[in-house]
């Protein structure tokens, strides 16, 4: 109570003081341009679209990879409303060669964005994922945070450089579906041949759609 | 080596005008904290001129007691009776022309004394005087006076806070 | 801890002038409520909260709730002339059911907290209408806990407590003028410029630097 | 001559062969100026290197690294701060008093380096040895009130006015008690000239020195002046004045640029000029720590003792909270007052007790009895104390 | 029943300051360095004494509820994060259970362990930072702070591997959680467990016996049980004057009634009790935790009735309420049977403790605000909502 | 070296000045101000006599300006004091409304 409760502090402090020249467990501050803190596997910080090719595809496969339906739920659940999607009027198909709307237009507005991950959730398609780039500082502050479909596009590949075990469930769980949605169609082909055979050999339709389907990543 | 003026010495004229100066500011400007502060400069300056008397020990007590006691202490009362940065609705007495004509009269007859008096008398060489000399003095030759002092400085430290103390007691009491 | 029936049979019992009725909530959670006539709020409160039995001494919970004027769509079977004859006609006639806005304290019991688990006690006292000075009793002296509640529905919902000490706007600033908790709140179009006090700040310190000296 | 000697005049004779230039009349003067210059030069410069020290020294305590991006280990700090705030823009309340806001900082620089005109720097460095040299530099002291109380009367502010008040009472209550524990010095060495004072600390007893920290009322005594020179210079836990998380920064809230440079710097000669001064008065000045030590130039001396008040004063910094006005007044005249009293008569004693471990033991007894006595009776006064907690299950 | 004799527990009156008096106004804030945000302080001053305090607030408002209103169930979830940034876990808690009351669904037993780990974790850092916060406020240069910080970051750490972020977690759902533990990640966090008591003795031993921290914080900013509990203050402010109110043990929410935990009580009610209340209660914390992370049990993590997209609950209404580390944090919620709140109502423990910030700095000094203020541990984010 | 006249004038000004201060101005504070003004220019003399008189060595001018000194920093706090006080009474320190000596 005189003053030996300050000289305990004093000693406290000189051991940390100390401490932080033998202990590297004790600084907890990254120099960070030059070290970086380590990447964790969870980490989410804005909205990708993911497609399926090459890394490096051209913007063209790109859009044509996209997974995105432009079924509009992440943007109805959106909390902050900041993803703005257009639909196409045409359709082309997707990954199991279902003919579907693709997005004309999908905007995410980055500076509007608090990465909450919702639209991840909502998405029945496993079309939009969470990326881990933080340095995404522009000059810009009103056009250069809005991105288009091409800035938001990103691979497969990324998606699993970055996230891997969550994107390992993805793609098992889509090529269930995909396996799954084959054997029907080949059911209902089947079907429709054997409907086609009763029916005296009218040629079938439906397999021109499987034909047409993309390969999978 | 010192260059001179009218046979006074520069650096005499030039705390000498500080002086006066700090003086007059101190007597004609309206806000009492500007006042003080150039009540200062008088005090600096009369320290300064102890010691171009070579009277050292009293230059540094009049800086310790005035710069760093007195100065301070009237600012503070200034801030306290809210004086402070409140320019006076008239600053001047209503007799004023009264105590600037007697004020004047006051340094016109010291002046005339001073002047006819004295001869010109140069100062002999200067003493060595060191604290211990001072001290020793203050022990052998002055030490009743010191000791009256003392007990001059603890009648006033008291009857200063007795004075400056808020009377709660007696709110209490009521 | 007692069931909301119960605690009405008691006020009812003590307070047998006061109009209090039973609000059933449909919902799983079955934290029914007790509606209180505006009038009586004070003297239910006060009893709810020195009642030795129930000792609701902590007002955990208060805001408001806006219930805007309902359009309700009804068939009316109306007798008319037509053709001068006196016919049943079905006729749809539009109903504004007036709406009002509501205030809900959620009351707990800290001086008996650990005796059973205990839902909120939930009081709700109703305005006549949604116009703009509608007014409700305080219940601040009742519980501290409700000052700033009261003071944030004042400013969100614009309901006025009479008594309550400190009647302000607590969240938005003080010359906004709409209520933005109701339902019918529209925002103002340009929402950057709103007159704050500092004008007038700054035509106090003007008119300051024109005396000569300051006041510190 | 000795090389060792000639390294430890080298100043001096630095000083004496640029003054060789001059005409025999004027070289007082040049002398003078040199050692001014010299002075002028040397201090902030040690400002600039203590504050990376004082920034990273902190950092190391809170487990950070501290400043390490402008030059190697961040030692450039100081001139990227420097350019800082000299382009800074000088902002001038709109309401404040021009005049004083400007020589407020002035005012603070020159009394603090008028200071430094008694601190003997090492043997034979001294810029003035006057015969009354602790007395001028209490004098000195006295004066940097003032600046402190213009800048903040002149921001017209009230954190600033409320600092102000805060720093001019707290550093006349400090000023008794720093006075009266140098007094103890002066009453043991006879006199009040600083050099004299490090030169009866010179000794040595088989390899240790005779400095007065080494003796009970030497040690109480260094102890009280240490305390109150923080209070003095207004560094943790006594910077109130500043407190920024009271009145934002204090009497220099309205400062920017250039002027709060200034004040900076103020603050850091100050406390420069005031550990000078306990080194001065207690740790033996420019004297060698052991006898065999004594090769060492004795300007290294000082310095190595300056710096290590300087991290003293930083460790206190990085680890204790602040005191409050009344608690720091109450601290002031209920225990600092008393103990230095005590210790003048301690000290009386002490020199008439005679040589013997006797005269050690009543005056570590005498004062340490006053200390727990003290301590305690404050402490109960205002109930404080550790507490015991209950649970509930 | 009179109300006549009933206590009345009033606001402190502003007195009608009689001219000529030197009162000095100052106003502590927006951006005063020690209002943890952007508050306002509107304080009159007798020299340094304190004779009048009015809180203002507003700065940070952006109208919460609104916004939660406009949007669904789950959107509002990630703004719950928003509200007291510093407890993101125990904000996404506190609305899953209301709207678990609401819906009335079943929360897994492996979910409800998850829920009990983060929010022990969440009570820890918050309590750490917000005795470091004390500390700046009493001018320790942030040492304490740097030291609670380093421990937060670990914590954070654990946070971010669960749940991707470190602050905005946005981690429980309706019925559950939103994902897995990842593999690993007990053990880490029972690392991390594992050294806190020793963070928590370094705490200690840096301040509780500081003789400067007792005279700071001992004797002020007292706060009555009675006034307490009338003012609706929750939280280790409440436990601190006494009052035994954990809602832990009370309402018997979520699994803790398998922990054996105490609730440190204080008897004074001042800043130093709060102080305390808070080490103690860390210490509790870790205790719970051993037990939880030990006692996990495997299993599934979300009620399977729950449901992502398109969740209506029936019409109604719930109250649901948890001890977030600030205090009572509830959510009130009416639904009208479609997919958005009818309405949502957040009852943020920050702003209810400051209900008496007034009555506990009258006649102290400015600086003792500054500790006061301090010690009631708020969020301008869930303040002003 | 300068005469001892000079010393003696500068005295006699600013004690001039101090005695202007002190009769002109109606703020206490100001009044006190004057009157340690006046206080000091007879120190100056007192000094100034000492260093110019016949027996330097004896010190004894320099004693009494010492001595005065001390008891002018006594007079101040005290002077100031009961201002302070009586301000605390009479919400003023102007002289002229200074009328009551009753509290």
């Amino acid at each position: 109570m005189l003053g030996e409760g300050m000289l305990k502090g004093l000693a406290e402090t000189a051991k940390n003081f100390a401490g932080s020249f033998v202990s590297k467990d004790r600084l907890t501050t990254v120099q960070y341009p030059e070290e970086r803190a380590p990447v964790i596997e969870n980490t989410r910080d804005f909205p990708f679209l993911v497609y399926d090719g090459a890394d490096d595809a051209s913007d063209e496969a790109k859009l044509a990879g996209l997974r995105c339906v432009a079924c509009q739920i992440c943007e109805k659940e959106c909390p902050p409303k900041c993803i703005y999607i257009v639909k196409s009027t045409d359709k082309k198909p997707d990954y199991v060669g279902k003919p579907q709307i693709y997005p004309a237009r999908f905007d995410i507005d980055i500076s509007v964005c608090m990465s909450c991950q919702i639209c991840v959730e909502v998405c029945p398609f496993e079309a939009i994922k969470m990326d881990t780039e933080f340095e995404l500082s522009t000059t810009d502050r009103f056009g250069g945070l809005l991105y288009d479909r091409e800035q938001l596009a990103r691979s497969n590949q990324h998606y699993h450089k970055i996230h891997p075990t969550e994107a390992a469930e993805v793609d098992a769980r889509l090529a269930e579906e995909k396996a799954k949605s084959e054997a029907k169609a080949k059911a209902a082909a089947e079907a429709a041949a054997l409907k086609a055979a009763a029916a005296a050999a009218p040629k079938p339709v439906v397999p021109a759609a499987i034909e047409q389907k993309e390969p999978t990543a | 080596m010192i260059p001179t003026v009218f046979g006074l010495t520069l650096p005499f004229l030039i705390i000498a005008a500080l002086t006066i100066a700090g003086a007059v500011a101190a007597a004609l400007l309206r806000n009492l904290v500007h006042c003080a502060l150039s009540l200062t400069i008088t005090f600096a300056g009369l320290a300064l001129l102890y010691l171009n008397l070579e009277a050292q020990f009293a230059g540094f007590v009049q800086m310790l007691v005035y710069i760093g006691a007195v100065a301070i202490l009237v600012v503070f009362a200034i801030l306290l009776t809210r004086g402070a940065g409140m320019p006076e609705y008239r600053s001047y007495s209503s007799n004023w022309l009264l105590g600037l004509i007697l004020a004047a009269a006051t340094f016109a007859v010291l002046t005339w004394a001073v002047t006819r008096s004295l001869p010109a008398t140069a100062a002999s060489a200067a003493p060595a005087v060191t604290v211990q000399g001072i001290g020793v003095s203050l022990m052998t030759t002055y030490v009743m006076p010191l000791e009256i002092v003392a007990i001059l400085l603890t009648v006033a430290l008291i009857g200063a806070v007795i004075v400056a103390m808020p009377e709660s007691k007696k709110e209490g009491q009521q | 801890m007692k069931s909301t029936e119960e605690i009405l049979a008691m006020i009812q019992a003590a307070l047998p002038a006061a109009h209090v009725e039973l609000v059933l909530n449909p919902s799983p959670s079955a934290q029914h409520s007790l509606r209180v006539a505006p009038a009586d709020a004070f003297a239910v409160a006060s009893f709810l909260r020195e009642s030795v039995e129930l000792a609701l001494d902590y007002c955990s919970n208060v805001t408001g709730v806006d219930w805007p004027d309902k359009e309700i769509t009804e068939k009316v079977k109306v007798t008319q002339l037509v053709d001068g004859e006196e016919k049943v006609v079905e006729e749809t006639v539009k109903r504004i059911e007036p709406g009002c806005l509501e205030a809900v304290y959620h009351l707990y019991s800290m001086r008996r907290a650990h005796e059973a688990i205990a839902g909120p006690v939930v009081l709700r006292m109703r305005t006549v209408n949604r116009t703009d000075q509608v007014q409700l009793p305080s219940l601040t002296f009742v519980w501290r806990a409700a000052e700033f509640q009261e003071r944030e529905i004042f400013d969100l919902f614009g309901i006025v407590f009479t008594g309550h000490p400190d009647l302000r706007r607590i969240l938005m600033w003080d010359e906004f003028e709409d209520h933005p908790m109701r339902r019918d709140y529209v925002d103002p179009d340009d929402y950057e410029y709103e007159p704050t006090p500092h004008d007038e700040v700054l035509k106090r310190a003007e008119a300051q630097s024109k005396s000569a000296g300051v006041t510190a | 001559m000795s090389l060792l000697s000639q390294l430890d005049q080298i100043f001096v004779l630095l000083q004496h062969w640029v003054a060789g230039f001059f005409p025999t009349w004027l070289q007082p003067f040049v002398g003078t100026v040199l050692a001014v210059v010299g002075i002028v030069a040397a201090f902030p410069g040690i400002f600039a290197v203590t504050t990376v020290l004082e920034r990273k020294g902190l950092g190391r305590i809170q487990n950070r690294l501290g400043p390490n991006r402008v030059g190697p280990f961040g030692f450039f700090q100081p001139v990227a701060d420097g350019i800082k705030s000299l382009t800074k823009e000088d902002i001038v309340p709109f309401t404040a008093d021009g005049l004083v806001h400007f020589l407020a900082p002035v005012v603070l620089v020159v009394a603090v380096f008028l200071g430094f005109a008694v601190l003997p720097i090492g043997r034979n460095m001294v810029l003035a040895n006057m015969d009354a040299g602790l007395l001028f530099f209490f004098a000195i002291g006295a004066s940097t009130e003032l600046s402190v109380f213009m800048a903040g009367w002149s921001s017209r502010n009230k954190y600033s006015l409320l600092g102000a008040m805060r720093a001019v009472a707290q550093m006349i209550s400090y000023e008794v008690p720093l006075l009266l524990s140098a007094t103890v010095i002066v009453m043991m060495t006879g006199s009040l000239s600083t050099v004299k004072i490090v030169e009866a600390q010179g000794g040595f007893t088989g390899f240790l020195p005779h400095w007065y920290v080494f003796t009970p009322w030497g040690f109480a005594g260094f102890v009280l002046f240490v305390i109150a020179a923080l209070a003095e210079t207004n560094r943790s836990p006594f910077d109130l004045p500043e407190g920024e998380s009271e009145l934002v920064a204090g009497y220099f809230t309205e400062y920017s640029g250039f002027k709060f440079a200034l004040f900076f710097l103020g603050e850091y000669l100050g406390m420069f000029s005031i550990a000078g001064f306990a080194i001065t008065l207690f740790l033996g000045g420019w004297g060698a720590p052991f006898s065999f030590l004594g090769f060492v130039p004795s300007w290294g001396w000082f310095f190595l003792k300056l710096l290590g008040a300087i991290a003293l004063f930083i460790w206190l910094r990085g680890t204790l909270p602040r005191l409050r006005q009344d608690q720091l007044m109450n601290f002031a005249w209920k225990f600092m007052l008393p103990m230095t009293l005590l210790n003048l008569v301690v000290a009386g004693a002490w020199r008439f007790m005679g040589e013997g471990i006797l005269r050690w033991l009543i005056c570590s007894a005498v004062l340490l009895a006053a200390y727990v006595l003290l301590g305690r009776v404050l402490m109960r006064h205002q109930k404080l104390g550790p507490r015991s907690y209950r649970y509930a299950e | 029943m009179s109300t006549a004799d009933m206590k009345v527990y009033r606001p402190p009156v502003i007195d009608i300051i009689e001219e000529g008096d030197e009162l000095l106004e100052v106003a502590m804030g927006p951006h005063h360095p020690s209002t943890h945000g952007v508050f306002r302080m509107d304080v009159a001053l007798d020299g340094e004494r304190v004779i009048r305090l009015k809180p203002v607030f507003g700065y940070l408002h952006r109208n919460h509820e609104k916004i939660a209103e406009k949007a669904s169930y789950l959107a509002a979830m990630p703004y719950t994060d928003r509200l007291d940034y510093f407890c993101s876990l125990t904000n996404n808690w506190a609305y899953a259970l209301a709207v678990e009351k609401l819906a009335g669904l079943e929360v897994p037993e492996r979910a409800e362990y998850i829920r009990v780990i983060t929010a022990e974790l969440t009570r820890i850092q918050n309590h750490a930072s917000s005795i470091g916060f004390l500390m700046q406020e009493m001018g320790a240069s942030g040492t304490p702070l740097m030291y609670a910080f380093r421990e937060r970051e670990r914590i954070l750490d654990l946070f971010e591997e669960l749940t991707g972020s470190r602050m905005m977690c946005n981690y429980m759902r309706f019925g559950g959680c939103r994902v897995e533990l990842p593999t690993g990640w007990l053990a880490k966090a029972q690392t991390i467990v594992d050294g806190l008591p020793k963070f928590i003795d370094e705490i200690e031993a840096l301040l509780t016996g500081n003789e400067i921290l007792m005279a700071r914080c001992q004797g002020m900013g007292i706060l009555k049980p009675d006034l307490a509990i009338n003012a609706g203050v929750t939280g280790p402010m409440l436990r601190a004057t006494g009052v035994n109110y954990d809602l832990r043990k009370v309402d018997h929410y979520g699994i803790y009634d398998r922990f054996k935990f105490r609730v440190p009580l204080g008897d004074h009610g001042d800043i130093f009790d709060r102080y305390m209340i808070r080490v103690l209660e860390m210490r509790e914390s870790v205790t719970i935790l051993h037990q939880a992370i030990k006692d996990i049990p495997a299993g599934p993590i979300m009620d399977p009735k729950s449901k992502i997209r398109g969740f209506r609950p029936k019409p109604g209404e719930a109250y649901g309420r948890i001890e977030a580390p600030k205090g009572e944090l509830g959510f009130y919620l009416i639904s009208d049977g479609s997919g958005n709140p009818y309405r949502y109502r957040v009852r943020p423990p920050s702003l209810i403790n400051l209900t008496i910030l007034e009555d506990m700095c009258l006649g102290h000094n400015v600086a003792d605000v500054v500790l006061i203020f301090g010690s009631v541990d708020i969020v301008l984010g869930e303040v002003d909502r | 070296m300068t005469p001892l006249a000079a010393f003696l004038i500068v005295a006699a000004l600013v004690f001039a000045i101090g005695l202007a201060i002190a009769l002109t101005r109606r703020n206490a504070i100001l009044v006190l101000i004057g009157i340690e003004l006046m206080l000091n220019a007879a120190n100056l003399n007192l000094i100034a006599f000492w260093r110019f008189g016949p027996h330097p060595e004896l010190l004894t001018g320099m004693m009494f300006a010492i001595f005065s000194i001390s008891v002018a920093a006594a007079e101040a706090a005290v002077g100031l004091g009961l201002v302070i006080a009586y301000h605390r009474h009479a919400r003023t320190t102007d002289l002229d409304t200074m009328t009551r000596m009753k509290g």
